[in-house]
């Protein structure tokens, strides 16, 4: 692949001028006629000319982040969802007193008082089928029942667990696998960088529910074997696994380019020519660009690993039961779609507001650290 | 002044920032004659091309505070409708881009990019307006220019393309061409071409050209007149020959002695300026030249009015008696020559 | 100019190998994973497996097994299901396939009219609340799981509103054939097209405000100012000019990807037996000969889109085709 | 409340009455024509009539398809329990040993690609039997002389001297080694379908094999659907053994989910669904269209088969300890409730010949299921020594049994094990459970009768000679081998020829044994509820081919 791929990664997701930061300097940019493109670059390409000392541009990025309302305001949700999951225990043990992963078919509670079945059979018309509790709204089954007579809201929280948790260490191996493949292959070059780069055309051009599905089948038959380590087929260490492998090269093509550049430009051509070693000049001048890409990237990859590994569960070759994620609760929830939407709408929200702040977070930490850096959320 | 073609009248740019308001232009007044070429001198920062740019009301920023009024044929532009003004740009006057690399669109071809302008404002058919634009290419010393009309930006050399950007500049013949630093990408001998162009287009067409510089060797080739500005003022103005023999304004000297002599053996190394110009916003009080000039004295610590020595106006208390002695030195020292 | 298709075609060729080998590895050389064992489907007697072994290689190294799978798979062409004896499995994909073309090239043109739209209109009102709200319904669009969108979609058109005058019409979840009936093919389409489109509607509608808004920073829009060219037309001919070239090696990519099985939660959401759908059968029959097909034709798809991107692109930005 | 139980005791009365007998409801005029729509979750692998078993799914369709000699009556109720002659001119001739049966071959009949229905074709269907590894082939088939080489070679099998054809008189006489009371059963069902003799000797997969029947396959795609269309060669010959269509086409649609389905029938885009309707839909439709609704008893039996011979269900502590713990109201709970199924927890279903009502694992054992009790449950499983033990629990993803394999996870892991759910196709389930080289080692499984006579359930299920090693033709899914067992059945057989009402007696006593070994966790006896569309009329129930798809018309 040539130009379209290497452009493919790109289309970027940017704020309007006027949000950009530091407008002092954009102004004089734009009075500066003559010289304002020119300067705009330069401003905007700041935090890498100064690669070799990060404190400083971090610090900077850091408070212009916190001067973004609105990545400022969806962390603090984000912040929310994640302790509001953390509590999914204490909901399900004294809140909803109900084992979220034991079927509850003929079960009953106290609904201020009253007895009320779980699973109602029907007394009217022909007295025909069984129905979960709906919405009590109040404690017990907040959300009402499943299929299985479960708390679905104790699900959701748990089901929010481990989308957080595949989602989160997903992403971290993915930066980590991209990180390392991308500067190797960008500073080294020459054959080492042709095999990579070519295995993560390769990758790149694999359609990626494909390829995960691909994998997720023969994993979720077999587990996976490495040496003498066995991953049970329902361990998360699966979809963990396989959702970070399959975004590697949208990571790592980015990387290795910026690597490449970064690699030519000036002050590491200066560092070279003061013969000062090569691990040195990775470590000062390579690495913390890097890492500035790689933080850029780590919160659309986290929205992207969420859809991804709901969608793998919602084909049912994602999270296994009696695990939960919001991906499997959707799926239970479309044998009752009908009769509970609920069910399977309010997994779906979850999943969207985690989604979104994420990106809103995602467009922040760019511009806060990179404005001119080129991402793209979302991938079909 | 029956025969000022455009007056400006003390044209005021600021822009609002977190920091404040910040004044990029103070009270900037001027006049252009019909067909004379008036060339706007200054350091970068000095808003000379922010002066072209509020003139083609190009300053789109939202945050931008423009006042005064700018004087076309009698028209004051700034009160005008957008229609309006959109009538005017590159029909009665058209600019000229410093970088030519950047300022065409990269993805037509540069014949296309002339024959538009043409076919919006005077409405010539795709043919008519093809041929006009060949021609005027071929005008403009391009050579082949049947064929260079199909090429892209990127096929050119600066040059050229500054060519062609000068080609699309007049060709609905404007009555103002501003051509802000048209030379200063281009290397030196292209340069010499572009300002005889220059030249020949006031010849032919006896359109009036501004020309946005900070090279004192373009002035000194083609101006009629010159205009020197410092931290957003027009701090001396007069005729060439006058400003240039007895300059009034020590930053004007400065300029003066940076140029290389045309006769005699040239010194080890150019006398400069020292410093550089101070950033908008951080301008010190009273003579905004101050801290840089050689002659500073008590009475600069307020901001001194233009005054006039017969056609020559300077911004500079020293100039309020008259002649000086340093200029004095300079007469002596080019009469020993 | 011969040479960069020389090279381009090898990198096609080069690529679809990668991946052909990449696939064979995951199905039949994962430790842990015995593929005769999964072959094992359907009437798997001893005997039967004995034979798939043989035919397939299982008992020779992997270079032949390869060999021999796309041997059957593209040269013989012969190859067959293992779980639905007799069903071949190349017009099997060939047979899924327009569906699938016919959701993705429904959807496409939405997403293309929409996305663009929103995103030109976005850029005109750039600051403004409008650009805002518009670029927040863009964002929401991106965060949506499409298989929640299309469930959501059928409890509203299927069941909830069905008998309202708004979906009446909707017909039932399926697929019918435009030749068979164009009106039906047009009805039972419509919604999953919406469905899909979604997503790639936020994402076109952010993607193009973006490179726009980028566009009239550019010295080359201010030129078309100074030009005196009317507002509209600095946005279509030149800012928009220059953007389409991002926007359409997005498409050409996301079409490829979605043309090749990206629609599978779709297809399965709305019953639509087109590729994806095929996989995802597949996969729950364990057929390891169609998971093989599917994927092989899915990867060319992407190859072939990626091409032809090349290809638009030389055609849509001078500069790349003088680059070769 | 107990004026409600009232009214709730009259509606069911008013239901049953206007059900079982649903041709009563028949009022209007039948119409000819139409396409019939009928959607199912998913296919279910081969249509070839000599393997595929699957009696609920597809027996159904083979019965408009082909003929056998005889058939059952294509009627309402009870009389389509009854045998009738097909494509047999007349009832055969039975010696006086029972050893010998002579069909007259009825003259004119063609398969739908024109040829004539020929002796030679018989004699050819019924060896195929064998050569294409019939599920039954040694259980049922082999009784017939030269059998049992059949069954050991398949390929080259022959049964010259027991299926003999006789030109001149156009008859056809089956030899047996021995008397068997259901032989004309055997010949009735789908198995015994005559196939022109040049059908080719494996499995058809895909390809349709010629029909006598009113309709014909004409396209199917495990995939997509199957279509079935008139077919252009038949006609009446016996309106009970083969009545003509009133539709013109069947399109059956697959991988239409349940929920989607019932929702389509209500919006008037589909007619039928095979799977039964999600519980939580049942309310709904039974209040807003109850004349859509029909419930049928059936002679079924849901149940979870265990692996006898892997761990830890060789364990007998385990699988009865399951047995114990097993709530069979909550598995009906998930099937619609309790209106729509007996709890059962022996191997016959409710009423079916030879039933008597047994149940040990129950809190109060006694006659029928009252609860279960964990305790007992518990205290068998500190006995096995099995808890921790991994088991996962295989079912199909269509109808309950995901809902129901889910359920029996928490169940089994409230016993100790570690359990899992491994959900698979229904295309495949059926088979795949039955190799005992994918050992599973429990799985879910609706079980039909294919004839009323209780050999049906106890012997293919459970005999020796019904489990296959390695086979997906081994309808003894839990490999169950029990030696004094099949004795008894033997003799069980040998009585049915003389005295029925003590082999139904032998019959109960092998279903209580077999109870007690607890190879399957029985839950439930299903009825059927079927959920149509307001178009489609005379709904006709037989307990052989369910609904019989030639006699309904559409409005």
């Amino acid at each position: 692949m040539t130009t379209a791929s290497n452009t493919s990664a790109d289309p970027a997701s940017k704020v309007p001028e006027a949000e950009q930061p530091n407008q002092f300097n954009v102004q004089i940019a734009n009075g500066e006629a003559s010289s304002a493109f020119a300067q705009k670059r330069l401003f905007q390409l700041r935090p890498k000319d100064k690669g070799n000392n990060p404190r400083g541009p971090w610090k900077t990025a850091f408070s212009r982040l916190l001067r973004d309302k609105l990545a400022v305001a969806s962390f603090v949700f984000l912040a929310a969802i994640v302790l509001s999951t953390a509590s999914a225990t204490y909901y399900a043990d004294h809140i909803s007193q109900t084992d979220p992963f034991q079927s509850n078919l003929d079960g009953q509670i106290e609904i201020n008082g009253d007895p009320a079945e779980i699973m109602a059979a029907d007394s009217e018309g022909l007295g025909l089928g069984v129905t979960p509790i709906g919405p009590t709204w109040t404690g017990q089954y907040l959300l009402g029942a499943d299929a299985q007579g479960r708390d679905v809201a104790a699900r959701l929280l748990y089901g929010g667990q481990n989308s957080l948790i595949v989602a989160f260490a997903s992403t971290a191996l993915c930066l980590v696998l991209a990180g390392v493949i991308g500067t190797v292959s960008g500073f080294l070059g020459g054959i080492v960088d042709t095999i990579l780069s070519r295995l993560l055309d390769i990758i790149w051009a694999f359609p990626i529910y494909l390829l995960a599905i691909s994998l997720s089948i023969v994993l979720i038959s077999t587990g996976l074997q490495i040496g003498p380590f066995h991953i049970p087929s329902n361990s998360l260490l699966l979809p963990i696994t396989i959702i970070g492998v399959v975004y590697v090269p949208y990571v790592a093509r980015p990387i290795r380019g910026q690597v490449l550049t970064l690699a030519k430009s000036d002050f590491v051509l200066a560092s070279v020519c003061l013969g000062m070693p090569t691990a040195r000049i990775l470590v000062r001048d390579i690495l913390p660009n890097v890492v500035t890409t790689l933080i850029v990237f780590a919160p659309i990859m986290m929205s992207l690993s969420i859809l991804t590994e709901s969608s793998l569960s919602f084909l049912s070759i994602g999270v296994q039961p009696p695990a939960a994620s919001w991906g499997t609760i959707i799926q239970d929830g479309q044998g009752l779609l009908y009769t509970r939407p609920l069910v399977a709408i309010a997994p779906g929200l979850a999943i969207i507001i985690t989604v979104l702040c994420l990106n809103f977070l995602g467009d922040g930490v760019k511009d806060a650290f990179d404005p001119k850096a080129k991402l793209r959320v979302g991938k079909g | 002044m029956s025969d000022n073609i455009l007056e400006i009248r003390d044209l005021t740019v600021g822009f609002r920032t977190e920091q404040g308001p910040v004044e990029i232009l103070k009270g900037v007044s001027f006049d252009v004659k019909a067909g004379e070429i008036v060339s706007v001198v200054g350091e970068s920062g000095s808003g000379k091309s922010m002066t072209s740019l509020a003139v083609m009301r190009l300053i789109t920023d939202p945050n931008a505070m423009i006042s005064g009024t700018i004087r076309y044929k009698g028209r004051n532009l700034p009160g005008l409708s957008a229609r309006e003004m959109r009538k005017l740009r590159g029909r009665q006057i058209a600019m000229i881009f410093q970088d030519p690399m950047t300022a065409l669109t990269p993805v037509h071809t540069i014949g296309w990019q002339i024959a538009e302008q043409m076919r919006v404002h005077l409405g010539l058919g795709a043919k008519v307006a093809r041929k006009r634009s060949v021609e005027l290419l071929g005008k403009m010393g391009i050579p082949d220019p049947e064929r260079a009309y199909d090429r892209y930006p990127h096929h050119l050399s600066g040059g050229m393309r500054q060519r062609a950007m000068i080609a699309m500049a007049i060709s609905c013949d404007p009555a103002i061409l501003i051509a802000d630093e048209p030379t200063t990408a281009l290397d030196v001998t292209v340069q010499a071409q572009i300002l005889d162009l220059l030249q020949d287009l006031r010849r032919e067409y006896g359109s009036s050209i501004i020309l946005i510089t900070h090279d004192m060797g373009v002035v000194s080739t083609i101006a009629d007149r010159v205009l020197v500005m410092y931290s957003g003022r027009i701090i001396e103005h007069g005729a060439k020959s006058d400003l240039l023999d007895k300059p009034q304004h020590p930053y004007t000297l400065g300029l003066m002695r940076s140029i290389p002599p045309m006769t005699g053996e040239r010194p080890r190394r150019l006398p400069s300026i020292p410093g550089s110009p101070p950033l908008p916003g951080k301008r010190p009080e009273g003579c905004s030249f101050r801290p840089r000039c050689e002659f500073s004295f008590s009475k600069c610590s307020a901001v001194p009015p233009l005054y006039r020595c017969n056609e020559q106006f300077a911004a500079c208390f020293l100039a309020e008696h008259g002649s000086h002695q340093w200029q004095r030195n300079l007469a002596e020292e080019r009469t020993a020559k | 100019m011969l040479l960069a298709v020389l090279r381009r075609a090898f990198d096609m060729v080069f690529v679809m190998f990668g991946i052909s080998v990449i696939a064979f590895l995951i199905f039949f050389a994962t430790p842990g994973s015995d593929p005769s064992a999964r072959i094992a489907g359907r009437n798997a007697t001893p005997e039967m497996l004995a034979q798939v072994r043989i035919a397939f290689g299982f008992d020779r190294p992997l270079y032949v097994q390869y060999g021999r799978l796309m041997q059957r798979l593209f040269i013989a062409q012969d190859l067959t299901s293992f779980v639905n004896r007799g069903q071949k499995v190349v017009p099997a994909v060939l047979q899924a396939t327009p569906v699938t073309l016919c959701l993705v090239f429904g959807a496409a043109v939405i997403w293309l009219t929409a996305g663009i739209s929103l995103g030109i209109v976005a850029t005109v009102f750039r600051g403004t609340i409008i650009d805002k709200s518009l670029m927040l319904l863009a964002l929401a669009g991106v965060s949506m799981p499409v298989f929640w969108v299309g469930s959501v979609m059928n409890l509203i058109t299927q069941s909830r509103f069905h008998d309202t005058w708004l979906f009446s019409w909707v017909p039932g979840l399926g697929y019918t054939s435009f030749f068979e009936s164009p009106s039906l093919w047009f009805k039972t389409l419509v919604i999953p097209w919406f469905t899909l489109s979604v997503l790639f509607i936020g994402l076109y509608a952010r993607v193009l405000r973006a490179s726009l808004s980028e566009s009239y920073q550019e010295d080359y829009v201010r030129t078309a100012r100074a030009k005196g060219l009317s507002e509209s037309r600095i946005m279509v001919r030149h800012a928009l000019r220059t953007s389409l070239i991002t926007l359409l090696s997005m498409f050409g990519l996301d079409f490829g990807a979605l043309v090749g099985g990206g629609a599978i939660l779709t297809e399965v959401v709305f019953n639509l037996p087109g590729i994806g759908r095929l996989t995802y059968q597949a996969l729950q029959n364990l057929d390891l000969p169609f998971i093989m097909a599917t994927v092989m034709y899915s990867t060319f798809f992407v190859v072939l889109a990626n091409a032809l991107v090349d290809v638009a692109y030389a055609w849509l930005d001078p500069r790349v085709c003088d680059a070769r | 409340m107990l004026h409600h139980t009232v009214c709730r005791a009259i509606a069911m009365a008013l239901l049953l009455t206007s059900a079982t007998v649903g041709v009563a409801r028949a009022e209007d005029k039948p119409k000819i024509g139409g396409t019939l729509r009928l959607a199912a979750a998913s296919a279910a692998g081969t249509i070839d009539p000599h393997i595929s078993y699957e009696t609920g799914f597809y027996w159904p369709i083979f019965y408009v398809l082909n003929d056998g000699l005889v058939t059952f009556r294509k009627a309402a109720g009870e009389p389509s329990n009854d045998i009738v002659p097909d494509l047999a001119s007349d009832m055969p001739k039975i010696s006086e040993d029972g050893k010998t049966y002579t069909f007259k071959l009825r003259k004119g009949v063609k398969f739908s690609n024109g040829q004539e229905v020929t002796l030679r074709d018989v004699v050819a269907s019924f060896e195929r039997l064998f050569k294409v590894g019939n599920p039954n082939s040694s259980l049922w088939y082999s009784v017939i002389k030269g059998g049992d080489k059949c069954v050991e070679t398949p390929p080259t099998c022959s049964l010259a001297e027991g299926v003999v054809a006789n030109e001149a008189d156009g008859t056809v006489t089956f030899n047996l080694t021995q008397p068997d009371a259901d032989f004309l059963y055997k010949l009735a069902v789908p198995f015994g379908s005559i196939l022109p003799a040049d059908t080719q000797p494996s499995d058809l997969g895909t390809t349709p094999p010629a029909a006598t029947g009113p309709y014909m396959i004409t396209s199917y795609d495990p995939q997509r659907g199957m279509e079935l269309k008139r077919n252009p060669e038949f006609k009446v010959w016996n309106e009970d053994a083969q009545p003509d269509g009133y539709v013109d086409e069947i399109k059956y649609s697959f991988g239409v989910k349940p929920e989607d389905a019932v929702t389509a029938i209500q919006n008037d885009q589909m007619d039928w669904m095979y799977d039964s309707p999600p519980a939580d839909r049942l309310k709904e439709i039974s209040s807003e269209s109850a004349d859509q609704i029909y419930i049928n008893p059936s002679f079924a039996m849901y149940a979870a088969e265990m692996n006898t011979n892997i761990a830890p269900f060789n364990n007998k502590d385990v699988r009865q300890a399951l047995n114990f713990a097993v709530n069979r109201r909550a598995a009906i709970n998930i099937y619609g409730g309790p209106r729509l199924a007996d709890a059962n927890c022996q191997v016959l279903p409710v009423d079916f010949p030879g039933y008597k009502g047994y149940c040990p694992y129950s809190k109060n054992p006694g006659e029928k299921w009252g609860g279960p009790d964990m305790e007992k449950a518990k205290a068998l499983m500190e006995r096995s020594g099995q808890i921790g033990q991994k088991v996962t629990v295989t079912v199909g993803d269509a109808g309950v049994d995901p809902q129901t394999g889910t359920y029996l996870v928490s169940v089994l892991n409230d016993l100790g094990l570690q359990a899992t759910l491994k959900v698979i196709s229904a295309n495949i389930q059926w088979t795949y459970a039955q190799n005992s080289n994918n050992n599973v080692q429990i799985t879910l499984n609706t079980l039909w009768q294919d004839y009323a006579a209780p050999a049906d359930f106890l012997q293919v299920l459970f005999n020796c000679s019904s489990f296959h090693p390695g086979s997906d033709a081994s309808p003894n899914i839990s490999g169950y081998c029990n030696n004094a067992v099949d004795a008894k059945m033997e003799q069980a057989m040998k009585a049915a020829l003389t005295d029925v009402a003590a082999s139904h007696e032998m019959w109960s006593a092998v279903d209580h044994d077999i109870t007690d070994d607890a190879p399957w966790a029985t839950l439930y006896s299903p009825k059927l509820l079927y959920f149509v569309s307001k178009r489609l009329k005379n709904f006709t129930y037989s307990n052989q081919a369910r609904m019989v798809f030639s006699k309904v018309w559409l409005d």
